[in-house]
């Protein structure tokens, strides 16, 4: 019996179907959350996608806080229910205080597409189990708004509990206060990363697939057994 | 050294996407009472007491706003 | 169409002719025929004397001011394609045979069939003008535009491409301009969740004044799902839906307006659109499902001309009539004039023929959406277009007059005296490298110069992952997109152009513009199968311009008929020029292929150990208006390189059949910059060095930098050689040994002239953008 | 019907990619005695009388601005 993963969509929500993807390849089951209804489905975990949520032309993810299905998430992540952001979705995780800091203009105010390397800081996470501490990975990142901010002790609480998921590896991409690429909540079911795992699951459209263990993680199947 | 504010505007008959979205918002959160929202640009200059308003204006109309689509204001 | 791009009438004139108007409340068609002589500003809205008089002939009396808005739209060069009409037939009436043609030229966008029940439709467009006077509202409402003319085909867009063209690099106004259309392209596309797989950028002093920004969108639909732009069945509703009606872009249209509406001078209307992708993006969504519920009987995107040319043109192809209320638009703005809301270029706006029946769930879909949609008329069959405005009838004519009957003209064209001169001015004596040093100088000069150099610095800023089925994308020689999961079928896109060529000979360049882009779709290992273009080029009533464009269309004609691949659709843009000058020709062509199984597709760079690197082809001491004469002399003249398509059908056959075998690890087309440049972005893509051997008894710099066309670079594994060979003997294609890929190597080592380090190159490769924007 | 502004800016703690690029601008047009520019937004809204400052405060601190790393201030 597959795992059942929702993944949101809000208007203008872009990279949903990839991570949809993601999850079957990963052996999961993706289903369609629509951010007008505030039903979740009975999901084992729910994924915010990437894209620009209502233009995010106030700020990215500030108006897609406040859709109904958020309330349920909101509720259902402080109950512990696994809960990846990505990019635009992680900004939704942080306007939605889910997650501390707040994701501002790139440090060279433009938008960046590239391939990525990351290392893997903490695997204490339901989405992250499938890494090795200090694992490198290249992965996507396309954003205008990825720069990682918070005040000093926030950041430090972040690295003393642990909670930075993954960081920048050689030039900082945009800007991010210390690196930092994903974090998570205290409790590990929240995480928020900026760089898109869901575009590094296939050798054919991605830089490799170092993604698909963020999904493979959740539904604990195993990934020789997926490749197709 | 005195604090000078820059307020960028998109000119009125300008469609102003930003304001719109916001509007909208406004609507979902069951927030009444608001008819409209334009955004706009906001800047904060340290500047030199040497400086005067021409180069103010100057620079304004060069870097801060675009004068095909924005208006602006300076309050010293 | 995008936004019309044509220069606004000069507004003193405007001006003038708003005050001489009579002050009239509503010019109502009754009004019309009670003051037959009252003066009108048809030539201040670009219609010429004698067109003026056709219209009181079409309508027997004169116009209203309504009708003259209308009629001064559609018989623009813009949307009636007055000047080049008779010369684009050459593109049906040359088109090749084929089957895979679905929907040919003159709707929205062609339409493709490329198996397995897939369609693709395409369509390159320009937004120039505007994106010179506001480069990122330009350029972003230019991706708009030419992807709702791909979604009113009834087919999801997947993928974008843009042609980018500047002044020079360090022209101060590249600074301004440059990176304001890069954002905006970028912006644009990437709100809508487009990956960005391919374009080209290049830089030459005649775009200094009028930078090109032309961009092609691609979408995929079943066949059996294609929709047109139809009004049919008298008591259908006309649906406008989007974003409401503002002042955008209507410029010369407010001196009709200022004879009902007193206060609205011309400089009160924004000639500039301010694109909003997110209200796009959901419009998207919205008709996708609306085609998907087969709840339109036709649907057309406004652009250009707006309100204008989608009631006549849905009319003028349905059913006939059509009766609209224009007090239902929705505007932005109260104050607009019915003249103003008939020609606002407003952005984000599509219009829907929808049953009556049908209507309830259309709103639904709409409200779910939160895309506003207003009934604004009914289709007819009376074959006339009738508005009303506050209950008075303001227009009454027979839409095809408009929309299908404009003008057509023979442009005079004359073969300019000079062009003689820069044939024979050939630079047969230009100074040339003489040995390994003075090569490996020019290298390097050439890797660094703006046409030549890595685009990475404006291409990072696209996102080319988004939908999760890019499998090529820039640097690669075309874009490659999957379009089933399941059977691994996809396309591939190139567009190409090189506009000294074509100055050169127009008929030979647009030629090799096809060719390049042909050769590139074909490097990746797909089957080249249909064209679109975009010429851009002066003023049509310069008979100079009009002979490059004539001689552009019949060279690109016979081009296609000659591949093989037909002319879906393009677009043609007039009036590029600075004052009198008009900008290089520039003939954009994009090709479609398509490529049963996407994970056979071929890369760019070297990356296989030990791989054989051979050089298909044959090179000739070509360097008219080659990238050569221009970085190292400034110099352009002489003839371009000789076309010859057997050769590149050929060319293309041998690097298909060899990607589908597994014959070769690698694929680069010849184009600027020779086998140098080739050779070197094998290199860098790869990682990877080379050891090169030239070919015995040929002039090492005629080797390295010639641009003879027809030609490729190919690596092929060394378990292969033997069959690939054997391929290109039996075929005839001639092939040449010339050196092994060595992935420890950190030189590019010609032997005997040179040996340079891919550090070096890559410096200089990647530092030209960088350098000028960071 | 009024119309009142809210501007919001940055926290001083907080990095300003936008008023730093506007600086180095302003260094390299050699226009001098501007010695710091920071960027924030400027919202118009078109708000009924009886919409009263808590309201406007609310609705500044919930939407309008992120507290987390943006101050504001109401103009009625
Ligand atoms: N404006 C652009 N947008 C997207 N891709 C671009 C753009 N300009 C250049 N490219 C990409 O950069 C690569 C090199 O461009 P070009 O030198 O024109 O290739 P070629 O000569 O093989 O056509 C190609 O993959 C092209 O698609
Ligand atoms: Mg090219």
């Amino acid at each position: 019996m597959p795992v059942r993963v929702g993944v949101v969509s809000f208007p203008g929500s872009l990279d949903d179907r990839d991570a949809m993807r993601a999850v079957r390849l990963a052996g999961g089951d993706a289903v369609p959350l629509w951010h007008a209804d505030a039903a979740l489905n009975d999901v084992a975990a729910v994924i915010l996608p990437g894209g620009f949520s209502y233009g995010d032309y106030l700020r990215c993810g500030a108006i897609a806080r406040f859709s109904p299905v958020m309330a349920a998430v909101i509720d259902a992540a402080r109950d512990g229910l696994p809960v990846l952001g990505i990019c635009n979705g992680f900004q939704v995780l942080c306007e939605a205080h889910l997650l501390p800091g707040a994701l501002i203009r790139n440090r060279l105010r433009k938008f960046v597409c590239k391939q990525q390397r990351l290392r893997v800081e903490s695997t204490a996470s339901p989405w992250t189990a499938g890494y090795r501490e200090g694992e490198e990975l290249v992965i996507p990142l396309k954003s205008g708004e990825g720069a990682y901010v918070a005040d000093e002790r926030t950041l430090d609480d972040l690295e003393a509990t642990g909670r930075v998921v993954v960081r920048y590896l050689e030039e900082n991409p945009n800007g991010s206060y210390r690196n930092i690429a994903g974090i998570r909540n205290e409790a590990g079911n929240v995480l928020g990363l900026m760089p898109h795992p869901e575009h590094a699951v296939e050798a054919l459209t991605g830089p490799g697939t170092d993604g698909l263990r963020f999904f493979l993680s959740l539904t604990g199947a195993d990934a020789a057994g997926l490749q197709r | 050294m005195a604090r000078v504010v820059v307020d960028v505007v998109l000119k009125p008959e300008i469609l102003d996407p930003q304001g719109q979205a916001i509007v909208g918002a406004l609507d979902r959160l069951g927030i009444a009472g608001v008819s409209d929202v334009r955004q706009g640009k906001h800047f904060e200059l340290e500047v030199e007491d040497s400086v005067d308003d021409d180069a103010l204006t100057e620079l304004a109309d060069t870097l801060l706003a675009n004068p095909v689509i924005e208006n602006f204001t300076i309050h010293r | 169409m995008t936004a019309n791009e044509e220069i606004v009438p000069n507004e003193t004139m405007v001006a003038k002719q708003a005050m001489g108007a009579q002050q009239l409340a509503l010019d109502t068609v009754e009004v019309a025929e009670r003051t037959p002589d009252q003066p009108q500003p048809a030539a201040e809205l670009g219609l010429r004397e004698d067109e003026y008089r056709r219209l009181h002939e079409i309508l027997a009396r004169r116009p209203t001011s309504c009708e003259l808005a209308i009629y001064s739209v559609m018989w623009s060069e813009h949307c009636s394609y007055k000047s080049s009409k008779i010369h684009l037939r050459q593109f049906a009436e040359k088109a090749p045979k084929t089957d895979a043609l679905l929907v040919g030229m003159g709707e929205n966008a062609g339409v493709v069939d490329v198996g397995d029940g897939w369609a693709v439709t395409f369509k390159i467009e320009s937004h120039n003008h505007p994106s010179y006077v506001e480069p990122y509202q330009g350029a972003a409402t230019g991706v708009g535009g030419i992807v709702r003319d791909i979604l009113t085909m009834g087919a999801r867009p997947i993928a974008v491409l843009d042609s980018l063209r500047f002044g020079p690099l360090d022209a101060p106004d590249t600074a301004r301009v440059l990176p304001g259309v890069v954002a905006g392209v970028g912006g644009y596309g990437n709100c809508l969740g487009l990956p960005n797989i391919g374009g080209e950028v290049s830089f030459d002093e005649c775009y200094a004044g009028n930078p090109l920004v032309n961009a092609l969108c691609v979408g995929v639909l079943r066949t059996d799902a294609i929709k047109l732009a139809k009004g049919d069945g008298p008591g259908n509703l006309i649906v406008l839906f989007g974003a409401r009606t503002g002042g955008d872009g209507i410029g010369g249209a407010s001196v009709l307006a200022s004879a009902s509406f007193e206060d609205a001078k011309p400089s009160k209307r924004p000639a500039v659109q301010v694109g909003d992708p997110f209200a796009e993006k959901v419009l998207i969504e919205c008709c996708l499902e609306i085609f998907a519920a087969d709840l339109v009987v036709g649907i057309q995107d406004l652009g250009a001309a707006g309100l204008s040319c989608a009631t006549t043109e849905l009319a003028a192809a349905g059913a006939g009539g059509m009766d609209v209320d224009l007090d239902l638009v929705p505007l932005r703005d109260p104050t607009l004039a019915p003249e103003e809301i008939l020609m606002s270029e407003s952005q984000e706006r599509m219009m829907a023929v929808v049953t009556p029946e049908h209507l309830d769930a259309f709103l639904a879909l709409c409200g779910k959406w939160e895309v506003t949609a207003t009934v604004i008329g009914t289709v007819t069959d009376t074959d006339r277009l009738r508005m009303r405005w506050h209950g008075e009838l303001i227009v009454d004519l027979p839409p095809r007059t408009a929309a299908q009957e404009a003008p057509v003209y023979r442009r005079p064209v004359k073969r300019p005296m000079d062009q003689d001169i820069w044939l024979e001015h050939d630079g047969h004596r230009l100074p040339r490298p003489r040995d390994g040093a003075d090569l490996q100088r020019t290298l390097l000069r050439m890797v660094g110069s703006p046409n030549l150099a890595d685009k990475s610095w404006i291409t990072d800023q696209y996102d080319r992952f988004v939908l999760g089925n890019t499998v090529l994308a820039q640097p690669e020689d075309a874009g490659m997109i999957r379009l089933d999961e399941a059977t691994n079928r996809g396309i591939a896109i190139s567009v190409d152009c090189n506009s000294r060529y074509t100055r050169l000979d127009p008929y030979a360049g647009a030629q090799l513009a096809l060719a390049e882009a042909y050769r590139n779709v074909a490097t990746t290992g797909a089957r080249p199968l249909a064209v679109s273009d975009c010429l851009n080029f002066g003023s049509p009533e310069d008979p100079g311009v009009m002979w490059q464009f004539a001689e552009a269309v019949r060279g690109l004609a016979d081009g296609c008929l000659a591949l093989g691949t037909p002319v879906t659709g393009g677009n043609v843009s007039f009036y590029n020029q600075t004052g009198t000058t008009p900008i290089l020709p520039t003939p954009v062509v994009g090709v479609l292929g398509v490529i049963d199984d996407v994970t056979r597709r071929t890369r760019t760079g070297f990356g296989t150990e030990g791989a054989v690197i051979y050089l298909l082809g044959q090179t000739r001491d070509e360097f008219g208006g080659s990238e050569w004469a221009r970085v190292v002399h400034g110099f352009l003249g002489g003839h371009p390189p000789v076309v010859d398509f057997d050769r590149e059908r050929l060319l293309a056959d041998v690097l298909i059949d060899s990607s589908r075998d597994g014959l070769i690890a690698s694929a680069h087309d010849l184009a600027e910059g020779g086998l140098a440049q080739a050779l070197v972005e094998s290199c860098l893509l790869g990682s990877a060095g080379a050891r090169v051997v030239l070919p015995e008894g040929q002039d090492p710099f005629v080797a390295l930098f010639s641009e003879s066309a027809g030609r490729a670079l190919v690596s092929v594994p060394r378990t292969a050689e033997e069959r690939f060979t054997n391929l290109c003997s039996a075929r005839g294609l001639p092939h040449a040994r010339i050196g092994v890929v060595d992935v420890l190597e950190i030189d590019l080592d010609v032997q005997g002239q040179f040996a340079v380090s891919l550090r070096v190159l890559r410096r200089a490769w990647r530092g030209a953008l960088r350098a000028r924007f960071s």
